[in-house]
């Protein structure tokens, strides 16, 4: 019932099989985990459905990649700049299937995946075109007063995968900073892969019960991955790397174009290691603040 | 005392803060609201909240430049780093005052398009609604915010990505959402607010020529006392100190 | 938008006023605001609905003040003896109205009502006198696989009491250790009043946003109140005391008795200072643990 | 090697206990399941979780004695110290194996009361439901426990507070929750099974008359194979090894 600690990345990521659906960029622009995504396009893992709120690059890239059949989000793109390229190219040419959501529907999907019930109702969505265009989606009324709700129904994806902080071995996670739907995108997968900065002592995890995100039986597999997230930021280890978002959007605007880039980034590295002498950014905290202590005991 | 030179983005900016009154939850998403929260925070709003749905919650400006909600500058000292979850169910429950939007089209209405639009016979994708849709059902107000270009400006938006009111003058009664619906826009060249659900023009922004910017709309756009003639300003400029703000926040103008 | 501070306890509670809907005890037999719930007994404030998941005393204590008309409850009585004689002999002599839940369907109603959803979906219930007996509830069935399932409608209640570790003055909290139902009930309720082992300046709360559960703009009024959860335990404060729980239990058990406890526990003292001068139990933490250091920075 | 001496409540912790199997998510409420746990975790079971609806999680014995779920040394180390819902969505989306139940009554299906029971005219208000409802509902399985009292085996409870299997030998057709109802009952005489949803004798206490144990049930309670006749064994008597675990769990035998 607790997490296979894996080796390596390429080790934890081989186990998530070609046609899975893949919850992931759940932190929304924070600490998204680039590095498990890049190890999915080097694997050839395809015919994913990528599951998430707004998708800072990570979903573009995937789809450039040629490993994804289906999107179902709120947002895709690149925050810095506008467009994803991929995604939208991907789009107009009928390559992927796009179900269109709203950041609320997607989380409250997976609540209701997370908390074990079929749909959960919304006043969110009605009179929107996510709504109205949609065949996910149901019209209800409130037993109670009557009054009309949206329901959404339960979105269960096989896999999500989530950058941490630190974790113990048996998968037990703090996560800190904003998590967007980490929560929920994890009570309502099926398995649960965690790259983070530090694999710690669990010890670690039992100083700070209340700090633990995601317990062991949730996950499958748990790595640890230094800068896992680059470019995106990870609180209390390194900053966003915005030139790297800006030097993507002008450097995939067509596919031979992306093709270069991910020669580069993606297939031309073995590992993150060797991803990382490749960032050319100072990225480091330079003003740490201290949680104020906290103790527990008896 | 108004300062003689500012970018459009910062009059933007400055217009966009505005429509935050002290006291007020505002909803801050992508762009140049992650600026305009900061500046009414540190100006006229100094108990004025944000939250974003990344799970933050905010109430001074950041200690640094953000690229987004999500730099570490915006989590650094926050108020509270939780869930989305959370932040939606402040928005829902009805704790939101106002929220902002961008947009690819806008109608008479308010409606917004972030999701595709219609480039000849080509239709063009667009990353989506995020939180847009949630936001413009659920928040108090919406201030609406994009650049002035006539293609923006819509009898019709080709995908209601963000409702707005309805076109029967019926106000929000073409969704049961809980939300106020849209307050204000503010584009490049001037800020319209909404009377009975219809778009009217409130200010022009300085130096800009009224009828070339209204001819810009598709349709003649009324001025107000509802919904007919009233009266029409000018924005007020930016002032010193706000621009003094606006580049302690993006120092190069990475936004404005 | 924020709290307004309270300088003693007594001013916090006298904002609420007699009539009003107070859920509390919502951590469970963590953290429950005795010294509240004994101020409002002092203060005389009556015809109250009390909200909770299990109630460990402070509901028993109430009723046994006079101070309850109603209970909207899944368990009232003392953990460690069982029984709770005020509340049995209410209820068996109509002293009081009773709505029985689930922990669950309190949980749920306050979600609700902390999502400004008219109600939620469960697969729980369904099969007991919790739901046939009860008004509140009804049948659904889910449109999406025509499951049938519980749907459970929101409470929002007046108020809520959390007792917490530290909060700001403005009504910033950080809380640890298990938290029950305290999250959907801060979200459900129109006001909160938090009482804190202490009121610590902002910049505490700011250097750990991860760990605050509740913000100021949910909160009406924050009181420093150390020992304010005695006899129940508070994470890194102090233990539980259970004999006190016993005490009770052997005190109580007509209502005279219980008169004559409340005369000298709750009646007989004039604030927490004096009271906790009456408890004879060292309580204290002897083996702290400390929680692993987390940083934030930029 | 078995002990000679032992209290009642020491065995039924230590038959409780074995209902614990090795990886279990086990849901622990109140008195005895509290100390069962701990000595599953510490024996057969080094791999079970414990999940209480206080919000915490445990893999491992507290180091200290706990009333309740929420003493400190149940939550210093503990793997999480959560909210509730965390716990019931667990629960309820099926990732919980074994949920403890006591109960005031029980009847031949294992529908149990822990609300209101009649005493001649009057009846007797009891705390309630708490989390047993739902765990009633949505457990993989549920064990009860309670003391061997007549008045406590019923042939309808007053109320059900907590459903278990259907009359009509249709399992959990009684209602729609996920979970597989009671699998197991023990008492401070023996230890029960469900068989087709209906009550059988499975093992006799140590000592235990059995004829007479068995005639505190108002019906005449069989003993399986499917469900007539079936074997019924001795249930072990706690280990010496045990018994050192459940002292030093409760040192003082307050739930022992």
């Amino acid at each position: 019932m607790s997490a296979e600690p894996a080796e390596t990345l390429s080790d934890a990521v081989s186990r998530i099989p070609s046609g899975s659906s893949v919850a992931t960029g759940l932190a929304l622009e924070h600490a998204i985990p680039f590095a498990a995504g890049h190890e999915l396009a080097r694997q050839g893992t395809d015919d994913l459905t990528l599951i998430g709120p707004i998708s800072d690059l990570l979903f573009d890239q995937l789809i450039g990649c040629g490993a994804v059949s289906r999107v179902r989000a709120a947002w895709v793109g690149n925050v810095s700049a506008g467009t994803g390229y991929r995604f939208r190219e991907a789009v107009e040419s009928d390559g992927i299937d796009v179900e269109n959501h709203s950041n609320f529907s997607v989380a409250l999907a997976l609540r209701a995946g997370a908390l074990g019930v079929p749909y959960l109702p919304t006043r969110s969505l009605l009179g929107s075109d996510v709504f109205a265009e949609s065949d996910l989606f149901e019209r209800g009324t409130d037993p109670f007063d009557g009054e009309e709700v949206a329901l959404v129904p339960a979105i269960e994806p096989d896999w999500a995968i989530v950058h941490a902080q630190r974790a113990s071995p048996e998968g037990d996670v703090h996560l800190w900073g904003n998590t967007g739907i980490v929560d929920p995108a994890v009570g309502a997968a099926e398995n649960v892969l965690v790259t983070a900065e530090e694999v710690v002592e669990p010890a670690v995890i039992h100083s700070d019960p209340s700090r633990t995100a995601i317990t062991r039986e949730q996950v499958s597999a748990v790595v640890e991955c230094p800068w896992g997230a680059h470019p995106s930021p990870v609180a209390g280890h390194y900053n966003r790397d915005n030139e790297y978002y800006l030097a993507y959007h002008g450097a995939t605007d067509t596919q031979a174009a992306f093709d270069e880039w991910a020669d580069e980034w993606v297939y031309g590295v073995e590992d993150r290691e060797e991803y990382m002498e490749r960032v050319d950014a100072d990225l480091s905290i330079t003003e740490p603040t201290v949680a104020a202590e906290v103790r527990y005991g008896q | 005392m108004a300062s003689e030179t500012y970018t459009p983005r910062e009059l933007m900016v400055s217009a966009a803060a505005a429509e935050i009154e002290d006291g007020d939850t505002a909803f801050v998403g992508m762009r140049l609201p992650l600026i305009a929260f900061q500046l009414a925070v540190s100006t006229h709003a100094p108990d004025s909240m944000a939250v974003y749905e990344s799970g933050v919650v905010r109430d001074g400006p950041a200690d640094g430049f953000i690229h987004t909600m999500c730099d570490l500058p915006n989590l650094n000292h926050a108020v509270s780093t939780t869930g989305m979850l959370d932040i939606m169910s402040r928005l829902q429950r009805g704790d939101v005052d106002v929220g902002f939007l961008g947009g690819a089209e806008v109608d008479r209405y308010g409606n917004l398009n972030t999701t595709r639009v219609r480039a000849g016979d080509e239709e063009i994708r667009l990353p989506g609604s995020g939180g847009a849709c949630d936001i413009a059902c659920m928040a108090g107000r919406t201030v609406l915010l994009m650049p002035h270009e006539p293609r923006r400006f819509v009898e019709e938006v080709n995908y209601v990505t963000s409702p707005g009111h309805s076109a029967d003058g019926s106000g929000r009664g073409n969704h049961p959402a809980p939300g106020g619906g849209p307050d204000a826009l503010v584009t490049s060249k001037a800020t319209f607010g909404f009377a009975d659900g219809e778009l009217f023009l409130r200010s022009v922004h300085p130096g800009v020529d009224r009828e070339a910017m209204l001819a810009d709309f598709p349709w003649a756009v009324r001025t107000a006392p509802e919904i007919g003639e009233g009266p029409v300003t000018t924005t007020p400029e930016p002032t010193d100190e706000e621009l003094e703000l606006i580049r302690t926040f993006d120092p190069d103008g990475f936004w404005t």
